[in-house]
């Protein structure tokens, strides 16, 4: 394993660290591992709150800010964050509305969450948990553990941010990420596994010409294994199995997102959009927003994945309104 | 009398602590064949802090304390799927045994308790592939061999774990990141259901070890 | 060789087009391979032009905007742009006030930039060049092809940028791109080799437990090779050579980059810049901005680059100054 | 009488092209070990496009205006160090020969225009480790050699620019990329100088395939 790290034990506290350290403008509590806005509101607004496993930087910490989430937790690599830390950023930013919690669906997300929500439930803090949930890899069904939440978090933490920012109550806020997530359908494509720290090795084994079709964002390996192909192919196979699963129908307009999982260079990303948006023209479907780089990483797999949410007039407001982050910035 | 003790409580929980450290690599191969490679660390994690918290908590008032305290830790510490599970297992282990001692019968109950509590909070039903498929089986064996005394219960709920764990080889996940792979879950055994099989384990190596003293 | 990508021939050209779709807001010219901005200054500005080989993306064209470059050339991976894309990328921002190329100093680079500089002054478009040379691995000598230019750019294109949107003169904005470079060091290293699309294989081996230290962006080897250690170590040493070659002094400020080379997870960035942060702090150097993440990168090259420009109020002012491109934004 | 004509240098050009898609690989191999492996695609790409040049070029009114298009070319189309080399040194070989044929002297002073332009450009010495070290000993053996017909000249000129090659693996690079390297770039073979002895191999390949018509 060839990390820059100290030791794998202290990965998250040594770069949680280093997040404080370069943004002076959050504030960060090492001890419960909180990272949250700097200021806090003038008025009582509902607070955003997310949070998960590290190793998907720059989610969730990197888009804490004005216009998207007020706090955000690191859990340690791949393991969701504790109650008690949950807890403690949901007591950080509640300034009297309420706060949603951003979770995206995983068991140990679910649970762990679920737990602060009743201890925050206690002490008086109101709480609605807006679910994740957009991965068409995995087989949506009440008796599994339902699909995963992926590439759809940045749609849902920014519209949900933005509309916060507003000054809509709970419900609605809680009500409008339902819906954006209901919106969007992710896939993935890796083309190398990622090595969690603790575990010192790549978690599957993956010859020089293959692929996994169908990963999540945890290093585990997907539904099946292929050959690798020319990324029009490729792409194609993405494109055409995230609309198989989508409402989408000529005219529509869509926020794409082609996320790299973090060891794929950003030219192949760009180059992985072209294909994307080339497909979805033919299809009569047009990206009216879109986002090209890392956001939702698995920490150094090579691969992309594909997130389209239907986005009518009131989606693209929110998503242009205003955002200070530090990964996801416009005015 | 065949009683488990305050300090064979403690026993058993730095036993399984033991276990989780000494097994740590082996328990995130199997999360790292099915699921996120994490389930060893995660664990170790827990039981680390559990070791930590228990020398601070001076004169347990009863069994259920050290229990107690131990769910709540691994809660506070673990996170993932199996921090709130085994956590949430622990605390109710603790809240079913409020006495100084527990015999066998009460002891079998608050295993139950802790099994309710998994299921409550994680809903797997036997044969989706989890910690489930591994304290069943278990449970089962430690209430039918319970009055055989203590030791020889939890040393077959140790043995009916281990089988546990082998019959979930063959199973395709139904929850947790194991059920993302579909039919690829197949062919592996469950890293929880691993884990819970060191938990018996430890129980009887403490039964086994410690004359106890009630 | 895992890449998506087509054919290696075609990966500069289907990722620009990728580009050009993702980014309507510029003026891409798929033929010419000329990234603009998207509209012409109102009066005569300064027009800053740079370029590259591609495959250290978001350099140069995610720098393009408000604020910052009006063309970039991307070239060929790792091959610098052609003399008749840079005329063209001259001919499309002069304004009337001249035109700034800034150039990294590689041989291919500088001989290209300069043939591009003849023709345009041949077309009366007045052209001033300013050298980015901060690569601290390589000796500085006029016997050889001197240092390399890599991280610096980041500062030397913001900071030139800023000047020429307030109107600067041509002369003073070339000056202060001269300055910001002699103010600033770089050094980098790699736990991976790159992989070069058209040579389809890493362009070193190097074992799992060993580094290159002191390598570019352009996948070549380091000065030497190493074993891995600790995060911490690496990072006193990096910090030790870059200001070894520094005149930095207890009490001083610096912008610094904790740059990703294209394949390290932003966590493990993250954790650089914090031991970055507390070997500078120990040494009495205050961070007054920093970057981290992937701007600078080289393919899918695991590793991080360190620059360190001192920075005065003036820069400082210049680094502030709003910027709107596709990977740098703020108001 | 030994001249060199518009068939034959075109013939020369489009040799250099088969013998630089031929050895693309190895040309990248050799940059990939003290460059950046792109000096093979680099000269594929510009040769390639020379050949569309050439073809849409028609009836050139001298020698020199096939190799000032195909310097100009190569700058157009190569990018890198090499793409203006090479571009400036076909483009000053060009210049130099402006007849619609040339004989041996006369080509040797357009090859020595070449190596003019090589090194007023990019400022190399001999021993810096460039394409200078190959085509500086090919350039005096074709001079030395030049009375004893083109076709043996051009060998010559060939085989010294092989061993101009091969006296570059011991040097340390003192421009281009492979000077980044240090020490560590002795022990190599200089890219540049071995696609320098493809173009004159190309040039021995054209004369002794083609009968001058002159
Ligand atoms: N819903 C559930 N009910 C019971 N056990 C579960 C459930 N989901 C997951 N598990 C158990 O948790 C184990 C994984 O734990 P761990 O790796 O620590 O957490 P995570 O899956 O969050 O990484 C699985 O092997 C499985 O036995
Ligand atoms: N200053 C120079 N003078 C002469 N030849 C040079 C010089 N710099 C580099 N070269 C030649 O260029 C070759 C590399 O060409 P190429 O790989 O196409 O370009 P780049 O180095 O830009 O990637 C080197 O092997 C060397 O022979
Ligand atoms: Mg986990
Ligand atoms: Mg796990
Ligand atoms: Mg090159
Ligand atoms: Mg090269």
């Amino acid at each position: 394993m060839k990390k820059l790290i100290n030791t794998p034990d202290t990965v998250l506290a040594d770069a949680l660290a280093g997040f404080a350290a370069a943004h002076p403008e959050l504030a960060v509590d090492l001890d419960n591992r909180v990272i949250a806005r700097g200021s806090r509101p003038a008025a009582p607004k509902v607070a955003v709150v997310s949070g998960g496993g590290s190793g998907h930087e720059p989610l969730h910490g990197g888009f804490v800010g004005p216009g998207m989430l007020d706090a955000a937790c690191p859990g340690e690599v791949f393991t969701s964050p504790v109650p008690d830390q949950l807890l403690a950023a949901a007591r950080a930013v509640h300034s009297g509305a309420g706060v949603v919690f951003v979770v995206k669906n995983y068991t140990g997300d679910v649970l762990n969450f679920g737990l602060a929500a009743e201890l925050a439930a206690e002490e008086g803090i109101e709480v609605r948990t807006v679910l994740v949930n957009d991965d068409v890899a995995v087989e949506d069904s009440t008796w599994t553990a339902g699909r995963r939440g992926t590439g759809a978090t940045v749609m849902v933490e920014k519209a949900v941010g933005a509309l916060a920012e507003r000054g809509a109550g709970l419900d609605e806020v809680a009500a409008l990420g339902a819906r954006v997530n209901a919106a969007s359908r992710s896939f993935a494509i890796a083309l190398t596994a990622a090595t969690v720290p603790a575990a010192g090795k790549p978690g599957f084994d993956l010859p020089e010409d293959e692929i996994e079709v169908g990963v999540g964002i945890h290093g585990e390996p997907g539904r099946r294994r292929e050959a690798l192909r020319p990324a029009r192919e490729l792409v194609a196979e993405v494109v055409d199995t995230v609309l198989a699963d989508h409402d989408l129908t000529a005219g529509d307009e869509v926020i794409a997102l082609v996320n790299g999982l973090g060891g794929t260079p950003l030219l192949e990303l760009y180059l992985v959009y072209g294909e994307v948006h080339a497909r979805l023209a033919e299809r009569g479907i047009r990206i009216a927003r879109n986002l090209v780089g890392n956001y939702v990483t698995s920490l150094d797999m090579a691969g992309f994945s594909l997130t389209l949410t239907k986005a009518g007039p009131e989606l693209l407001e929110l998503w242009d309104a205003p955002v200070a982050t530090a990964a996801l910035t416009w005015t | 009398m065949d009683v488990i003790d305050i300090p064979l409580v403690l026993a058993w929980v730095r036993e399984i602590a033991a276990a989780v450290e000494q097994q740590e690599a082996r328990l995130t191969e199997l999360d790292s064949a099915i699921g996120d490679g994490d389930h060893g660390s995660n664990l170790r994690r827990g039981f680390t802090a559990v070791l930590a918290a228990l020398d601070t908590l001076d004169e347990p008032a009863s069994v259920g304390a050290v229990l107690t305290r131990t769910g709540s830790t691994l809660i506070s510490k673990v996170g993932g799927a199996s921090g709130p599970l085994y956590g949430s297992a622990f605390r109710a282990m603790g809240a079913a045994l409020p006495g100084e001692t527990a015999d066998p019968a009460e002891f079998a109950a608050a295993l139950a308790a802790g099994l309710a509590a998994i299921r409550k909070l994680g809903a797997a039903e036997p044969g989706d592939k989890t910690v489930v498929d591994a304290w069943t089986p278990a449970l089962a064996a430690f209430e039918r061999t319970a009055d055989t005394g203590l030791a020889a219960a939890a040393g077959s709920a140790a043995e009916a774990a281990a089988q546990g764990v082998l019959d979930t080889v063959p199973l395709q996940a139904r929850k947790g990141r194991a059920s993302y792979l579909g039919p690829r879950s197949v062919g592996h055994p469950d890293p929880g259901a691993a884990s819970t099989e060191l938990i018996f384990r430890a129980l009887a190596t403490a039964l086994g070890r410690l004359k106890p003293s009630g």
